[in-house]
């Protein structure tokens, strides 16, 4: 069976696009525009009785999942976020210098740390206080968990590159002057919230325009 | 038998010779792209050939001052001496290994060099996801849970330590630089000079030593000469008057 | 043409999800579960020939659009900055020889790693740290990861294309000490670089006492 190339035009745009799309932005991108109706008719009832359904609402058509399943159907989505650089940095300080206390982490970083970024860090389960330091004061010491090993994709905690490594794998490379300054003004900033961010593949990729 | 000349009377009149030494991905890759106009089949290259090229290469880049790459030169070295070993008579064993095995290392390392740099073509020119095929969807009408996850990868951990190693490498000292202002201290005995045949009122702005320094500067002059001038009247070694708000201040010396 | 209920669950989970789906995701929402590589089977091949096809890439599943038409999909190209040629083929590299470390790719390019192109391929996901080699030194070894499966459509690590011929043509295999030039010219002494020795983690963590 052989598959018109405008039919799988339509299918893919109207898949791709994830949200319902105008006739005249699908007819400008067929071969043949004088088909449209015809293809999508034909695209409609292949799909009639499938697990998507091809819908047309207003002057815009779109896939959505069929109705007649949808009792069955609970989708678990993800909604991603990231840690702020605050927290990226203390984490990443506990995962090199493990076990440390709360103020040589401060310490390091040059900056107070906000009350609630180590146990914001357990809450995630990353982090977890392990033993206590023998001086005075007898501040507790925070080391990384096996959930934090999880997490990060590493087999264990010497997987991480090692200074020379992060140089030679050009980690420590300065993108630019100002790149730099925000970095600073970033850094002393106390902010702990998270970012939101749902990330898509195309943020993913296109991204990078914006970092050199 | 090679274009290398020609390009290289080319490039040199174009001034772009330069760029061309940088399109390469160092010595192998150099030595393969020479070895490929040589031969296509590189199995049957002669690397006698190839290092006399190459060698004949970088002596031009030489002869045009331009700069080489250490480990270009180190290769050039190195073909130099293969080429000697190769043309020399078999002697006794004079190390341990032979012209013939060099010989067969730098093949083995081109064709493994080629054969990579043709599969990561290959590799990269499959259908790419955002770039050739896209996923989609949309899961409207469906009923969606969400869960929180955390999407900080490895790379966000590495490059959130490496600023920090980058700190402590750059905030070692802090200091502070010399400053070129004015102090009160100065300005009081400048002040106290002057004032000594200022009889009559004087325009307190007409004082102030006009020097073409910064805006910073100068303003620095003008607030340290008005405290001085402040302190003077305080210790009842001068009189100050201003005749309405923002007006001009006068100052002469107390009888 | 009554469409079974399984295949129109499977069908409108992997639309709805957006991402690839693992097989015991899948499987979890059937009716017949054992029925999974049966329906999953028919599906792909279902959509073998049209606009949108169904792929597996490591353990899990995703419909993607078609290769056939991308051509015809430039809308949703975004601008992408362009891998540069030392990351392809460093990519490349690891891919094939994985775990393998830095200076063996090194190696194979006969040059040392240009900066970022490690850290520039970990940043878009596509290799990570993985152990270390158990030689002096103890480097890092790098791998793939399941997203550079995804994102090439590659079914799994031994099905990379022509891996069998490389490996016909002993390319895959890394020589011991003294077999290239490279290793030659670095081992006399007419290697001018200066070689960079490389630390351990442990000598990296004892770092910070001498820090403070």
């Amino acid at each position: 069976m052989s598959v018109n190339k405008d039919t799988k035009i339509l299918e893919a745009i109207l898949f791709a696009s994830g949200a319902p799309v105008s006739e005249e932005d699908l007819k400008e991108k067929m071969i043949n525009k004088k088909d449209f109706k015809n293809e999508i008719t034909k695209l409609q009832d292949f799909y009639q009785t499938r697990g998507i359904n091809l819908l047309k609402t207003g002057n815009k058509w779109s896939f959505r999942t069929s109705d007649s399943i949808k009792d069955e159907l609970t989708i678990f989505k993800q909604q991603k976020r990231k840690l702020s650089r605050a927290a990226t940095e203390t984490l990443s300080i506990i995962a090199y210098q493990q076990p440390i206390t709360r103020s040589e982490i401060e310490n390091i970083r040059g900056v107070q740390m906000g009350r609630g970024s180590l146990d914001h860090l357990m809450e995630i389960g990353w982090i977890k206080p392990s033993g206590r330091k023998n001086v005075p004061g007898k501040p507790a010491l925070w080391v990384t968990t096996e959930l934090f090993i999880e997490h990060f994709g590493i087999k264990n905690l010497s997987d991480l590159p090692n200074k020379d490594e992060l140089k030679a794998s050009g980690f420590l490379e300065k993108r630019s002057a100002i790149a730099t300054i925000t970095d600073i003004a970033n850094a002393s900033d106390l902010n702990l919230d998270d970012e939101v961010e749902e990330e898509t593949l195309d943020d993913f990729i296109s991204e990078k325009n914006t970092s050199k | 038998m090679l274009n290398i000349d020609n390009d290289l009377k080319e490039i040199n009149s174009s001034k772009q010779f330069n760029i061309s030494l940088n399109s390469y991905e160092g010595p192998i890759d150099l030595l393969l792209d020479l070895a490929r106009k040589q031969k296509v089949d590189l199995s049957e290259i002669s690397i006698l050939e190839l290092a006399e090229q190459y060698i004949d290469f970088i002596n031009k880049y030489h002869d045009l001052h331009l700069e080489i790459a250490a480990d270009y030169l180190v290769m050039a070295a190195w073909l130099t001496y293969l080429k000697s070993r190769l043309l020399l008579p078999k002697e006794e064993k004079l190390d341990e290994h032979s012209p013939e095995e060099l010989e067969e290392a730098l093949k083995y390392q081109l064709q493994r060099l080629e054969a990579f740099q043709s599969i990561s073509k290959k590799l990269y020119s499959r259908p790419l996801i955002g770039r050739d095929v896209f996923y989609g969807g949309s899961s409207e009408g469906l009923k969606v849970k969400y869960n929180i996850r955390y999407s900080s990868t490895l790379y966000d951990l590495l490059k959130a330590y490496s600023t920090i190693l980058q700190k402590e490498d750059r905030v070692s000292h802090l200091t502070i630089a010399y400053s070129e202002l004015f102090s009160v201290d100065d300005a009081i005995q400048r002040l106290k000079g002057i004032f000594g045949e200022l009889k009559e009122w004087t325009n307190f702005l007409s004082l102030i030593p006009k020097f073409n320094f910064n805006k910073v500067v100068n303003k620095s002059i003008l607030s340290s000469n008005f405290v001085a001038s402040l302190e003077l009247a305080k210790n009842g070694f001068i009189d100050v008057k201003q005749t309405s708000p923002f007006g001009n201040i006068f100052v002469k010396l107390k009888k």
